[in-house]
């Protein structure tokens, strides 16, 4: 049985842009003691794999991916005192630096801001149901490979 | 509820397939007997889901195992490495 | 005898604001490569020591403030594989919720932004010649004082 | 380049020795010579300077120390320990 996903205006999957600076002032707007803000980016590489890439196509699980995210999110705020947190994840068809994805960590110190935005991005990577599939100048389409980098990141968190 | 488990199938599984989702008789015990029904269906099935090391298990949205035991009105995913981010 | 300080567009000491999403936009122009981008955002908290703050009054060292910040940006060049950095500071007066700061650090892949925008802040923190001095609602100023942590912070780098 | 040594006070120092800047001549080996002598100037400025463990120097936009040596056209400056970021 499906139990709906987390309702929550933190986690979003879309096909359109974000732009940063919105992101950031909603998601402080209230938080008069957030004092650093840590935001990552993550944007389509030119290469992958030695090759050229046109086309990144990004599929998900609706329902698991949200599910997933916010599990995350809450996990982070419980290890370190965060005062807010966002995930944007695009979807569809993108292109070369184009951005993907989204993690912003807000606290009072830095140090918190900083581990949490990492780990975010760290469990993403591992936990996250989105698959990603290039195109070549070719024509070629094929499937992005995980990395094993990202599975030993993941490890460091000891979740 | 229907008497039956959903399942879908995802990336380049969904691809090798050639289906996205189907559903079954609610008639299996674990996500290992599924996989092995679904593995009679030929060399395809067997190599891509059955004998795959790296296969990838959700249900009902939460990460399962070949283990996790399965009812009426589930909904099992199956996916390769999830490559995000 | 003073050196100029160096000249380069990744040091900006300003009074304005900055809008994260247009510096980001910037630094990342004709960089094909990057994968990801760290920004760190640090702002104005409404409370320090337990006491509101009205205003923050931020003062610097002309000339130095350029040099140290370059020289810590250039070293985290050398320690991870960036392809772009920015350091923006503010100065003169702040009220709650201002941005302070904004270090961004770009690479191919995350785990080098990240820990590049953390070593570039917590140098920061200890090197470049900045002071706070804050106002309270009392109308009583008083200097900020440094945080032994901020030096700790500054160790673990083995700088 | 003039005979002299151009001093800087920031932040704290500069309030509490009432002067942002002055030109000495330069006639101090090391930045703890010119301490001494500033510490001539009475009981507050050897408190906020020679005394003050947390003094922090820099010479020509430099980092130093109470060791490092001073020549004509020098600029150094003293200040609390930086609370920026």
């Amino acid at each position: 049985m499906i139990l709906d996903s987390t309702l929550t205006p933190f986690i979003k999957i879309q096909q359109h842009d974000f732009d940063l600076t919105t992101e950031v002032l909603a998601l402080r707007q209230g938080h008069k003691n957030i004092g650093a803000v840590v935001s990552f980016v993550g944007t389509v590489r030119d290469i992958n794999e030695g090759d050229e890439v046109t086309v990144l196509e990004l599929e998900h699980y609706p329902g698991m991916t949200e599910k997933a995210l916010e599990k995350v999110r809450l996990e982070a705020h419980k290890r370190w005192s965060l005062e807010a947190s966002l995930i944007i994840h695009r979807i569809g068809s993108l292109h070369p630096e184009d951005q993907i994805v989204l993690v912003v960590a807000a606290s009072q110190h830095r140090e918190n801001a900083f581990f949490a935005a990492q780990f975010i991005m760290d469990s993403l990577k591992t936990n996250a149901p989105f698959w990603k599939k290039e195109t070549l100048p070719s024509g070629e389409v094929r499937w992005v490979d995980s990395r094993i980098s990202d599975s030993e990141a993941q490890k460091r968190w000891k979740v | 509820m229907d008497n039956v488990i959903h399942i879908l199938y995802f990336a380049s599984f969904r691809e090798q397939l050639g289906q996205a989702e189907e559903r079954l008789p609610a008639s299996y015990a674990t996500v290992s007997e599924l996989l092995a029904e679904l593995a009679e269906r030929g060399e395809y099935w067997k190599t891509v889901l059955l004998e795959n090391q790296n296969l990838q298990i959700a249900v009902n949205h939460n990460v399962a195992s070949r283990e996790t035991s399965l009812k009426a009105g589930d909904e099992v995913a199956f996916f390769p490495p999830v490559t995000g981010g």
